[in-house]
């Protein structure tokens, strides 16, 4: 059978070194930095201030606003302070709740099985995820209780699970469908359920044969469950691609995945809808893949939101001396951090600490028109001529003649090209100057 | 047939700008960029249609019989000058977003050697009206061709790093010489009285 | 309003003094403006054809016109034929000197071309003009190769379609050259071609048939009963050349039709010939000069007529017998 | 500079070099191209241009205080042509060499962008004698540069200089320069340096 | 003779049937125009030659009366003259009397402020900031990569090696396009005679500010109480200058009693330059 | 924790080993098959015109760029010296030596560095320094010499597609695809052109669009030509083995810099580019038509780059 894909794409070197790394959990560091933003959205408003007590679990962040989510206490203890700390998005200091842990790790509430869980309403379940403080965990971090009630003029047929870990280097995804298959389904099933779909697609790449065999072993039980195998290939795992992919429906231009009545969630956002409708347990932890050559103790880890990368590395076994670049996320998509001191938030889907080797800097040449961006892009757009008309400064042509909102900063281009042009840094420049100018 | 093979030769392997140099002077300014370079390339191609057939009538009815032929020049600018007047007025107060369009570009037509060039070129080659209608066209059509073409490259050298004693008019005439090799090809494929 | 009408008025009157000043400028300039092509056109004969002391200019077309060479005695020594063909880039105008039988060239010489300066261009050297002299049309070029007869040229090497483009137009001059001359039989007429004055018959007589048998004409009935004879004849009278074709009844004593067909050193307006013609239609033959009366006008050229007619007659009796 | 103007000097040699019109005005070059590729041709097309701009600027400013503004255009360029006829006539009369040279491009003269823009920057506004002055003096600068265009060319082309060789057998004429393409390298390159001197002159002054 | 009398006549004509015709024309097809427009006419050149990249000096000349083109100057065969006319038409000359000049507001040299980071990527300060912050641990301060010198078209501005930019105040027109091209708004346009300036522009609280800046202002305030009422005040951690006359009389106090130097001397901060 | 600042750079942060260095010196590689059947056929004197050219062309590469105030360790990111090779490759095989350093000159000069350099010329540059031989040296230009394996006795000194337009002779294929014909020093041996081309396919440098429409387009309509006449126009066969289409639909149309950016753009300009081959070739006056119909193309390629945009995922 003809695996399903999109048009565009690289194959970078996958490097899925920890694919066979069980989920081991971290312990709690001696502090945690809790970032009031985490997710998309308006930060936090904090509920807690210099001293109070917190139990794990306990809220101590409000959703400021509808787009936007709650923030639990990833253990308990005491609150020290509220600061600006690094933030591994923001890329400069923003406020976190530093929580100095007891050691005594007290549910708030203790996370029990509601009764009839699988019977609950929509409202139910999206109120459960919008207090559990759910936000999509492949790194986007949208809040996951918006995305799952659509406006009413929107009604959603598909919903996506989206397994195609296409990011080098990260495989927390993947291990997740390969120990917790059945949880993920489960979660599935619940979203299922809040937006009315009629079938569930759970889309995994084929370099990924274990989560496949345990996937198709438990889909069996859940009717109108299909297994979508697709093709190994970057950005496979983009929203629009893997629609376009399994669906064969385009998201239009400017728009959203319920246009084409779509629905995508990452697998780890599944499991934690599955575990806040079951059991009522907020988002304080997520699987994250820690890998890079520059890493001693590569696996995937459960980790407590907060835990500074630099506790991650500690934990797990220090990192080499020579490492020149840390990243939060994947290669391809991820953000390189200034410091080790940025704490894991919950769209931390990874950590990669890079050596020489591997992070290696070029210096940018002129494009010789080469146009590989061009027949990589998965969006359709001409990279190289909207890196043209953003360095000449003419941003609302490069808007209205190549697209540059369209662009979704996927790197296919500025990977492939032999000048080593940043086209995403450009786009992302072009993209800042546009929301200035407007 | 000829007159097909007078407009064909007309608009490209003759082209005016590049193997005649005629029209260089608006072409250098307009060429920049191709909203003008479509403007103006249809208004040439207006006037020098329309020129062609009243050039040619006045010569064969008016200057030939009378043996006026020195007199071609001034009687040939004056009528152009008095034309494009006309049409320029006829479209300002007709419509005035054709004016916007087309009618800026008149004025820069009149005082165009192409216009002139092709009113006495076509009478030194003793076209007939059909012929000397589809030589003043071909023309015409010669000149927008040019003149998109090399707004197309100017358009896109506008990002891109040219030296800057070069800017403007000179790269434009660089890229015509290259252009020029090019229509070098051309050459022969059709050979014109 | 007083303003619309300066405007009319400046117009015009600034375009009525400059008519003016350029009309008085061409009406002085323009004997010297004749005077240059004349010049250019003389040259051009002299150097293609050796001696030249007067020419006789006779247009064949709009391209092609023959120039008859004279020697001081009127003779002629050669031709040139001034011709304008296609070369590579475009029109070519060259002057080809024909010794006087017409068989064979005697020099080019390259008027005008816009051919590739330094490439086909170098058609206006000596060395490759030079290859013609002496040349016998048809001419062929050859490639990287040296002629090895005298019907064969070098191509200028980068140039072979420039080469082949003039030796194709002497070859035409040639062709031009030869059928204005065996239409004539001396070839003096420009005003009417032979087959111009055949179609005339024709016409003129539809049911007639004119048949060629050497140097006259024999004139059919539709049975095939001959009924009159026809003829070319030229005559001269003082310097100009007059070339007629009449056709002469069966017992020789009448014209029945004449042309004059006017050579172009004689100028005389059309009417004026229209008008001789039809007096010498249905005189008696022998034509003594008394016996036609003078048209106005027409005075050069009757007495040469009249010879030609006599001429002719002579010609045609002594055919016949 | 602005005070320069009134003086009948700065008239006179601005167009020489500073404001020429063929390199900095940027007029008149379908004729620089077209005509350059001798200095023979260059010295009696600029000389034709320097007489008929001459005359036009003469007339011009002596009528021009008649002519209503808005028949202004057909008017001057009816002057300017009855010049351009008379001179084709007397070249065709007194040089039929170089009247054949020349070819179509005396009558364009015409519509030499250079002439009928000075008659409306320069004549139209100002009086008679500055008039004149400018005219020369654009005329001079074009016949500068079209000679410059012409010694270039013919040098590199032809490899002679008023058609008398200047070099030896070995030297090997860069055709290219007399062709189409060669004019169109040659002024690029004309107006390239001249671009590149005001420039650094600029720079200087700043 | 004959052909001087038909020209004449045939000219005659001419000129009359076709000055009519447009005489008629014009009262048929007379619109009316903007009266700017005729006088920007008048004062081009009239060339039509294309130069100013508009179709002709009416292109141009409606342009510039219809407010969409704003750069008098345009007009290639016009220069200066025309330039100064058309300007003049349009009420577009702003003759400044006071010479500005340009100001760069960080001192954050190589020494002076720490690096966060080693950057790599595009070397544009905007770029840079827009999309990673640039790599010094100050947000607010100088990126050092030199866009202002880039836009710069006097040549008026350098890099030194000091990793700031310079400003040779001989050359500098205060044309303004170093401030547009700044992202931190470091660049000020600033009278030539003034004094005192706080070369920072941080925001952060001082013991942050100080941790990886040595020239940060952070916010003691102890300046202001040494400038007259209302001259100086405190906002968001940073000093501002509300009164720059009143607070050069006073220079030496307030440069003075300010612990980090952010606050200085002009001269002072020139000898940096020299350097 | 080392104390070394951490690298701080916008993803991605994995980039693909090619550079443009790696292009450009690998093209110089695959260049080595043409100029191989240049030194069979012609003997070693081709190389010395490859080696002048190619020097040349560094030379005033390194020049212009240090008068521009550029980088001018660029003058040795290869691309100079594939416009040099290539431009000798298009040369008649005995090409004077200075006369050969003038074309890489001049094509550096004014078709690569006064349009900004590399990657932002329009034109070909080796096409532009060949076109500016042939008008400046026509006869140089032209004047062709025999193989090694030829006799010099019954060379006309015309190369096939000559000796077909002047004296209607057809050479043989085997020839003509080997390379035992006259002609540009470098664009005789289809066989090897092929070879070449198809390693740079292979690698990726090449789009097989760009030679595939180009030779495809000249067979097309080649083919129409010699359908309607036989016995004037020769056959398709011959039109796409003979003259320098091979080394033009490899070598010069494949050119990055100045072919369309779009699958569609590439596949129309190649369509374009051989029509204008047959056009050229078959009524127009000179012989080839490759160097031309590439530059011509080269001048419409910015609108077939505007015309053929694609479309953005998700544009109605």
């Amino acid at each position: 059978m003809a695996k399903s894909t999109f048009k565009g794409g690289v194959h970078p070197p996958y490097c899925k070194y920890t694919t066979g790394k069980g989920i081991e959990k971290l312990p709690v560091p001696a502090t945690l930095y809790v970032p009031l933003s985490q997710h998309t959205g308006k930060p936090a408003k904090p509920l807690v201030k210099r001293g109070d007590e917190v139990k794990k679990g306990q809220k101590i962040a409000d959703a400021d606003g509808y787009i936007s989510a709650c923030i639990h206490a990833p253990t308990s203890g005491k609150v020290r302070t509220i600061i600006d700390h690094p933030h591994p998005v923001l890329l400069m200091s923003d406020f976190a709740i530093v929580i100095e842990p007891d050691g005594k790790d007290e549910w708030f509430e203790e996370p029990l099985e509601r009764v009839n869980w699988q019977e609950s309403s929509p409202e139910e379940i999206v109120n459960a995820v919008k207090e559990a403080g759910v936000v999509g965990l492949g790194g986007a971090a949208f809040p996951t209780h918006v995305k799952i009630s659509p406006p009413k003029d929107k009604s959603i047929d598909t919903v996506i699970i989206n397994g195609a870990e296409c990011e080098p280097f990260l495989t927390a995804d993947d291990r997740i469908l390969q120990e917790r298959a059945k949880d993920v389904l489960w979660g599935a099933f619940l979203i299922k359920r809040a937006v009315g779909a009629s079938r569930v697609f759970i889309a995994v790449e084929d370099n990924k044969p274990l989560a496949i065999g345990k996937v198709s072993d438990v889909i069996k039980e859940f009717p109108s469950f299909e297994l979508k195998v697709v093709k190994t290939k970057y950005p496979e795992g983009a929203e629009k691609q893997l629609i376009k992919a399994l669906t064969d429906r385009e998201v239009p231009r400017g728009g959203l995945p319920m246009d084409v009545n779509c629905l995508v969630q990452n697998v780890q956002t599944a499991v934690a809808i599955y575990e806040a409708v079951r059991f009522g347990k907020p988002l304080i932890e997520r699987v994250l893949t820690l890998s890079g050559d520059g890493a001693r103790g590569a696996g995937n880890y459960l980790v407590r939101i907060g835990t500074r990368f630099l506790d991650v590395v500690e934990m797990t076994g220090d990192m080499s001396d020579d490492v020149i670049k840390v990243i939060n996320g994947g290669p391809m998509m991820g953000i390189s951090q200034y410091t080790l001191e940025v704490p894991v938030i919950k769209g931390t889907s990874g950590i990669l600490l890079f050596t020489q080797k591997t992070a290696r800097r070029f210096e940018e040449y002129t494009c010789i028109r080469c146009s590989k961006c061009v027949d990589v892009c998965p969006m359709g757009l001409l990279p190289l001529m909207l890196v043209d008309y953003i360095k000449a400064g003419r941003f609302t042509e490069a808007k209205e003649k190549y697209g540059l909102s369209d662009c979704m900063e996927c790197g296919c281009c500025a990977f492939v090209c032999p000048s080593k042009i940043n086209h995403v840094q450009w786009v992302k420049f072009g993209k800042q100057e546009l929301r200035r100018s407007s | 047939m000829r007159p097909l093979i007078i407009f064909v030769a007309a608009a490209i392997t003759n082209n005016f700008i590049l193997t005649y140099f005629l029209g260089l002077c608006p072409f250098l300014g307009v060429s920049a960029r191709v909203s003008s370079a479509i403007g103006m390339g249809f208004a040439a191609t207006f006037v020098m249609t329309m020129t062609a057939i009243i050039t040619n009538l006045v010569d064969h009815l008016i200057l030939r019989p009378l043996h006026l032929e020195f007199l071609q020049m001034i009687v040939f600018i004056f009528v152009i000058a008095v034309l494009v007047q006309f049409v320029e007025m006829v479209i300002k107060k007709t419509s005035p977003s054709l004016y916007k369009a087309l009618g800026i570009f008149l004025p820069l037509i009149t005082t165009n050697c192409i216009v002139l060039g092709l009113a006495l070129l076509g009478a030194m080659r003793n076209y007939n009206l059909i012929e000397n209608t589809f030589f003043g066209f071909g023309a015409g059509v010669g000149f927008t061709i040019a003149l998109l073409l090399i707004s197309g490259i100017r358009e896109e050298l506008e990002v891109r790093d040219v030296p800057k004693a070069l800017k403007g008019a000179p790269i434009t005439l660089i890229i015509a010489g290259l252009m020029a090799f090019a229509f070098m090809g051309f050459s022969g494929i059709i050979s014109l009285q | 309003m007083k303003n619309e009408f300066r405007m009319v008025i400046v117009l015009t009157l600034i375009i009525t003094i400059a008519g003016c000043l350029l009309a008085y400028t061409y009406v002085s300039t323009q004997d010297d403006i004749q005077r240059n092509l004349e010049n250019s056109m003389r040259t051009a004969l002299l150097s293609v054809v050796e001696g030249v002391e007067s020419y006789e200019n006779i247009a064949l077309d709009e391209k092609t016109s023959v120039l008859k060479a004279k020697d001081s005695n009127g003779n002629v020594i050669g031709y040139g034929v001034m011709i304008t063909g296609g070369g590579f880039q475009g029109d070519i105008k060259l002057m080809v000197g024909f010794d006087k039988d017409a068989s064979a060239v005697l020099g080019i010489e390259v008027l005008e071309n816009v051919e590739t300066p330094g490439l086909g261009n170098r058609i206006i050297e000596d060395w490759f003009k030079k290859q013609f002299e002496g040349a016998i049309p048809p001419i062929e070029v050859l490639k990287g190769q040296k002629p090895q007869n005298r019907s064969q040229i070098e191509a200028i090497t980068g140039a072979t379609i420039s080469s082949k483009s003039v030796a194709n137009i002497v070859n035409n001059a040639h062709k031009a050259l030869e059928t204005y001359l065996g239409s004539g039989g001396g070839g003096e007429s420009a005003g009417r071609g032979e087959e111009e004055i055949l179609e005339y018959f024709e016409k003129r007589w539809p049911e007639k048939r004119l048949i060629k048998k050497g140097t006259y004409y024999v004139i059919n009935d539709k049975s095939g009963q001959s009924i009159s004879y026809g003829i070319f004849s030229e005559g001269v009278e003082g310097g100009d050349t007059v070339k007629i074709f009449m056709t002469v009844s069966k017992n020789f004593s009448k014209i029945e039709d004449i042309v004059i067909m006017n050579g172009s050193e004689v100028s005389v307006d059309k009417e004026k010939l229209d008008e001789l013609q039809k007096r010498l239609i249905g005189e008696s033959l022998p034509l003594s000069s008394s016996n036609v009366e003078v048209v106005t006008g027409a005075t050069i050229i009757e007495d040469g007529v009249v010879s030609a007619v006599n001429k002719g007659f002579e010609a045609l009796k002594k055919e016949l017998k | 500079m602005a005070q320069n103007s009134r003086k009948p000097g700065y008239e006179l040699v601005k167009g020489f070099f500073k404001e020429n019109p063929v390199l900095v005005q940027l007029l008149g070059i379908c004729s620089v191209l077209a005509v350059s590729n001798t200095v023979v041709n260059s010295i009696s097309m600029g000389v034709s241009v320097l007489f008929v701009l001459f005359f036009s600027s003469l007339v011009i400013g002596l009528i021009k205080d008649l002519i209503p503004n808005e028949v202004r255009i057909p008017a001057y360029i009816v002057v300017i042509a009855t010049f351009v006829t008379v001179a084709d006539l007397f070249l065709k009369a007194k040089f039929p060499d170089i009247s054949k040279a020349l070819g179509a491009y005396i009558p364009l003269i015409v519509v030499n962008c250079i002439i009928l823009a000075r008659q409306e920057a320069f004549t139209k506004k100002n009086k008679l004698l500055p008039s004149i002055l400018d005219a020369i003096g654009m005329g001079t600068g074009y016949i500068i540069t079209i000679l410059l265009m012409g010694i270039i060319r013919e040098i590199l082309g032809f490899g002679s200089i008023f058609g008398v060789k200047i070099f030896g057998s070995w030297f090997k004429p860069i055709l290219v320069m007399i062709l189409p393409p060669g004019a169109f390298l040659t002024l690029a390159m004309l107006i390239g340096f001249m671009n590149f001197i005001t420039r650094k002159s600029e720079e200087k002054k700043l | 003779m004959n052909t001087i009398i038909i020209s004449l006549l045939l000219t005659l004509a001419l000129g009359l049937l076709s000055g009519l015709f447009l005489m008629i024309s014009f009262k048929k097809f007379y619109v009316q125009e903007d009266p700017r427009v005729e006088m920007l006419l008048e004062a081009l050149p009239g060339a039509n030659c294309g130069a100013c990249g508009y179709s002709g000096c009416v292109g141009y000349a409606e342009a510039l009366a219809g407010g969409k083109e704003t750069n008098a100057a345009k007009c290639g065969p016009g220069g200066q003259e025309v330039a100064d006319k058309v300007a003049h038409i349009i009420g577009l000359d702003t003759v400044s009397i006071v010479k500005r000049v340009a100001k760069v507001m960080c001192n954050g040299t190589k020494e002076n402020a720490v690096r966060r980071s080693d950057y790599d990527g595009v070397k544009s300060c905007r770029v840079a900031d827009f999309t990673l912050k640039g790599d010094r641990g100050c947000v607010y301060g100088c990126l050092g990569f030199g866009d202002c010198v880039n836009v710069c078209q006097f040549g008026a501005m350098f890099m030194g090696d000091d990793g700031l930019p310079h400003i040779i105040n001989e050359k500098c027109t205060a044309c303004g396009k170093c401030v547009e091209a700044c992202p931190h708004d470091l660049i000020e346009l600033v009278p030539l005679d003034r004094k005192v300036f706080v070369f920072c522009k941080n925001l952060d609280r001082g013991p942050v500010a100080k941790s990886y800046c040595k020239v940060a202002c952070i916010g003691c305030g102890l300046c202001v109480k040494q400038a007259p009422e209302g001259a100086m005040k405190l906002e968001k951690n940073l000093v501002i200058i509300v009164d720059a006359e009143k607070v050069d009389e006073v220079a030496d106090k307030v440069v003075g009693v300010c612990p980090t130097k952010a606050i200085a001397l002009d001269e002072k901060f020139a000898e940096v330059k020299t350097v | 924790m080392n104390e070394k600042n951490l690298v701080l750079s916008v993803s991605p942060h994995i980039r693909s080993e090619e550079s443009v260095k790696k292009v450009m010196w690998f093209t110089v590689l695959s260049l080595a098959f043409p100029a191989a059947s240049a030194v069979y056929f012609f003997g070693l004197y081709p190389l010395l015109v490859m080696l002048v050219s190619a020097f040349t062309a560094v030379v005033a590469e390194c020049i212009l760029l240090k008068l521009r105030g550029r980088d001018v360790s660029q003058c040795l990111d290869g691309s100079a010296v594939v416009t040099g090779i290539l431009l000798a490759l298009t040369l008649p095989p005995r090409f004077p030596l200075w006369e050969a350093a003038l074309g890489a000159a001049f094509a550096i000069v004014f078709a690569k560095q006064f349009f900004g350099g590399i990657g932002q010329n329009i034109f070909n540059p080796a096409l532009v320094g060949r076109a500016f031989l042939m008008a400046a040296f026509p006869v140089d230009a032209t004047t062709w010499s025999p193989t090694r394996f030829m006799s010099p006795d019954t060379f006309t000194g015309a190369t096939p597609l000559a000796n077909f337009k002047f004296e209607k002779v057809l050479t043989p294929y085997k020839d003509l695809f080997f390379g035992n014909v006259a002609g540009s020093m470098g664009e005789t041996s289809a066989l090897l052109i092929i070879l070449g081309g198809l390693v740079l396919i292979l690698k990726g440098y090449v789009d097989f669009r760009l030679p595939l429409s180009y030779i495809a387009s000249v067979f097309c309509f080649g083919g129409i030509m010699w359908l309607i006449n036989p016995s004037k126009y020769p056959d398709p066969l011959f039109h796409i083995l003979a003259g320098g289409l091979m080394l033009g639909a490899f070598y010069m149309i494949t050119d990055m810099v100045t072919s369309p950016i779009t699958r569609k753009g590439r596949v129309i300009y190649g369509i374009l580019g051989g029509f204008l081959v047959v056009l050229i070739r078959l009524f127009a006056g000179y012989p080839e038509g490759v160097m031309f119909s590439i530059l011509i193309v080269n001048s419409i390629r910015p609108w077939i780059d505007r015309l053929t945009k694609p479309r953005v995922l998700g544009e109605v």
